[in-house]
């Protein structure tokens, strides 16, 4: 068997061995760190510039830490990403939205929270990092029964 | 199989807002059952990816998404693909309202 | 008194009751954005193929169940529930009215039906994807369950004694919780169900998603989870106890647009 | 209820039969006469077993039992230590801001009352059994019921009248 050939076909089988989810990329290390500081380390903003730019609308109070709702957006100009990084959690990265041109710096969705914390978000523009937090106090809600 | 999947996507003013539910457990390190979490996300517009998200078990159960596209019209084609850690994915398309 | 401190005392008295007013307002807010991010729609898909899928021993579908308006009438139906039928002779509430459906059209027993009536986040149960799917199809219109047949009138008298029966370990009655204006348990504020005004919202809004435990919830859990709260013997599921406390709490809340299901901490 | 109830739990098909002042407070939705009041409230304050030494306990330990809303309920295992649900109606640590509305505001209490010796016997006996003092009261009967033991009650005291509590703040 010729060399090529066994390049071409070592290749093409470490290709279909290749589970679908390692075809995406997700930022293990920035995911896995432990704290904000090495999660912002991680996806590359390790030192954000704070600016009131960004926008982040949660309520104060969250009667329920499984489900903390969040609407962050940037009017940051060319911003192209941004963070949520959840100060106190044990893997603080929450998640990572990138925007080509046509999107909006802009999502809504919702968290976990394992305690009251800050809640930062970083936004990326023109290859600077920006960051914004508010604090989001978990409570216990009804009967604890 | 992957739990199902809704989506809007509605004109607003200047842009689209596209709303998506997915049916996913999200569990965490913590809950003691085996991690098992959406890791990215993928919106696509006439076939153009527009924005890609990488996402932690933080996100929580059933996961529910608003983006916002800038324009847009009527009949274009939106598709929301998730992928999580155990290999699983789903996929919703539907039409701008 | 120094002018600093007391500015300061002055500062304070007014400050505390502005705080609770914030923790009021904040927790409205949290509630009202997680109802416009809620999931329940998925539990509306998922009820769908169920009702659409033959089970049981005869193989059938739901698809000819008759909520009241005719068999296989969805639109609507679940607004006019709980109602008197003759089939069955009594007055039956959404769930009761599915299990006699899953009974008489499936062929199945009220056992294997009722077996797990109540799910969780990881499994909803058959009944409570069932009940989103069918209350969605009532958005829109009014609440108005029957109330001219003498056991509807019979179900609303008993539902409104049940309301105030104290018992269990606790003396607890309905009214214990949901007996006063205003009051709440931690955050969570208690509606007195004796009052139209309060009833009208939480006819409109069952069943729902319930953030706390990801999971869908119905009214029959709602019954079920309030007597284990008031620490009682458990309920039957479909009884006359929970379809009258039902009845009367649906009653009392008649006329309200329905615009579930909705959200629920 | 009979037909409709089924024992679960520790939760036994007894608990469905009203005593006597839950029929009353039931039929009378909870304004009973005043004399029959007074003749079962004093009934009630018989059922309060006072212990002889000092009424004051552990706070910290009381301030986790009026955290804890856990106990008597089908779905809890019997034998495990039950808590209050003190936070469910009342507010108390100032700090805790989800506190319910359902009972009066505790925040203080000790501070404004003092801890003397019949204030002490006043706050065990109303946790013990809250029907002594007002019939149809909407609190549990926590001592009568069986859900906290004489030490948890104590500790609970403490938490109201202990001038270290955060109640007392």
């Amino acid at each position: 068997m010729n060399r090529l050939r066994r390049t071409v076909l070592g290749a093409l089988a470490a290709w279909l061995a290749t589970p679908l989810a390692a075809l995406a990329a997700w930022n293990e290390s920035a995911f896995g760190a432990k704290t904000p500081q090495d999660a912002l380390k991680g996806i590359g903003a390790a030192n954000p510039a704070p600016s009131k730019e960004i926008v982040i609308d949660a309520p104060q109070i969250a009667e329920n830490g499984a489900v903390v709702p969040i609407e962050i957006s940037s009017n940051i100009p060319g911003t192209s990403s941004l963070a949520v990084v959840l100060e106190k959690n044990p893997f603080p990265l929450a998640a990572k939205f990138d925007f080509m041109e046509g999107a909006a710096p802009f999502v809504k969705l919702n968290v976990k929270m394992a305690e009251t914390a800050d809640v930062r978000v970083v936004a990326t523009a023109g290859g600077r990092h920006y960051s914004a937090t508010r604090e989001i106090k978990v409570t216990i809600g009804g009967c604890g029964g | 199989m992957a739990g199902p999947m809704k989506m809007r996507a509605t004109l607003a003013g200047g842009y689209t807002e596209v709303r998506v539910l997915m049916t996913h457990p999200m569990t965490t390190a913590q809950s003691g059952q085996p991690l098992h979490f959406i890791q990215n996300i993928t919106v696509k517009l006439n076939g153009k990816a527009l924005i890609e998200a990488e996402v932690s078990q933080a996100v929580s159960r059933n996961p529910v998404f608003s983006f916002r596209l800038k324009g847009g019209a009527k009949g274009d084609k939106i598709e929301v693909t998730w992928l999580d850690n155990k290999g699983e994915s789903n996929k919703i398309e539907t039409a701008v309202a | 008194m120094n002018r600093a401190l007391a500015r300061i005392l002055l500062s304070l008295a007014f400050c505390a009751p502005a705080a609770a007013q914030d923790v009021k307002k904040e927790i409205e807010r949290y509630r009202q954005m997680v109802s416009e991010g809620s999931p329940a729609e998925l539990f509306e898909l998922e009820g769908e193929a169920l009702w659409k899928k033959p089970q049981g021993p005869r193989q059938a579908s739901l698809e000819k169940c008759d909520l009241g308006l005719g068999p296989g009438v969805l639109k609507g139906a679940y607004a006019a529930l709980p109602r008197y039928f003759k089939d069955a002779d009594r007055v039956m509430d959404l769930e009761t009215r599915l299990l006699h459906c899953m009974t008489t059209l499936q062929g199945r027993s009220r056992e294997e039906a009722t077996q797990r009536v109540f799910g969780n986040a990881d499994r909803p149960s058959e009944m409570e994807s069932l009940s989103a799917y069918v209350a969605a199809q009532s958005r829109g219109m009014k609440m108005a369950p029957g109330e001219s047949h003498p056991k509807e009138k019979a179900a609303y008298e008993l539902g409104r004694a049940l309301y105030f029966q104290r018992a269990g370990s606790w003396d607890f009655a309905c009214t214990s919780c949901h007996g006063e204006e205003g009051k709440r348990i931690r955050l969570q504020e208690l509606p007195v169900l004796l009052k139209p005004e309060n009833a009208r919202s939480v006819a409109a809004s069952w069943p729902a998603y319930r953030i706390s435990t990801s999971g869908f919830v119905t009214m029959q859990w709602r019954m079920n989870n309030c007597y284990q709260q008031m620490r009682m013997p458990e309920p039957a599921f479909g009884s006359d106890t929970t379809v009258a406390l039902i009845h009367f709490i649906t009653v009392t809340g008649k006329g309200e647009t329905y615009q579930g299901p909705g959200n629920k901490r | 209820m009979q037909r409709d109830f089924h024992a679960r739990g520790q939760a036994g098909m007894e608990r469905v039969v009203q005593d006597g002042i839950q029929r009353v407070c039931t039929e009378t939705h909870n304004q009973p006469p005043a004399e029959l009041a007074r003749r079962l409230e004093a009934d009630q304050m018989k059922t309060i077993a006072f212990p002889q030494a000092s009424l004051i306990g552990d706070w910290k330990s009381g301030e986790r039992i009026a955290q804890n809303g856990r106990g008597m309920q089908w779905t809890d295992a019997p034998g495990t230590p039950n808590g209050g649900s003190c936070y469910n109606c009342h507010q108390l640590s100032p700090k805790e801001i989800s506190y319910g509305t359902i009972g009066p505001s505790l925040a203080g209490f000790g501070a404004k009352r003092g801890s003397g010796p019949e204030l002490q016997r006043y706050v065990y006996g109303k946790i013990y059994n809250a029907k002594a003092y007002n019939l149809c009261s909407q609190m549990p009967r926590l001592g009568y019921s069986g859900t906290l033991t004489e030490q948890q009650i104590k500790d609970l005291v403490g938490l109201l009248l202990d001038p270290a509590s955060p109640v007392n703040q």
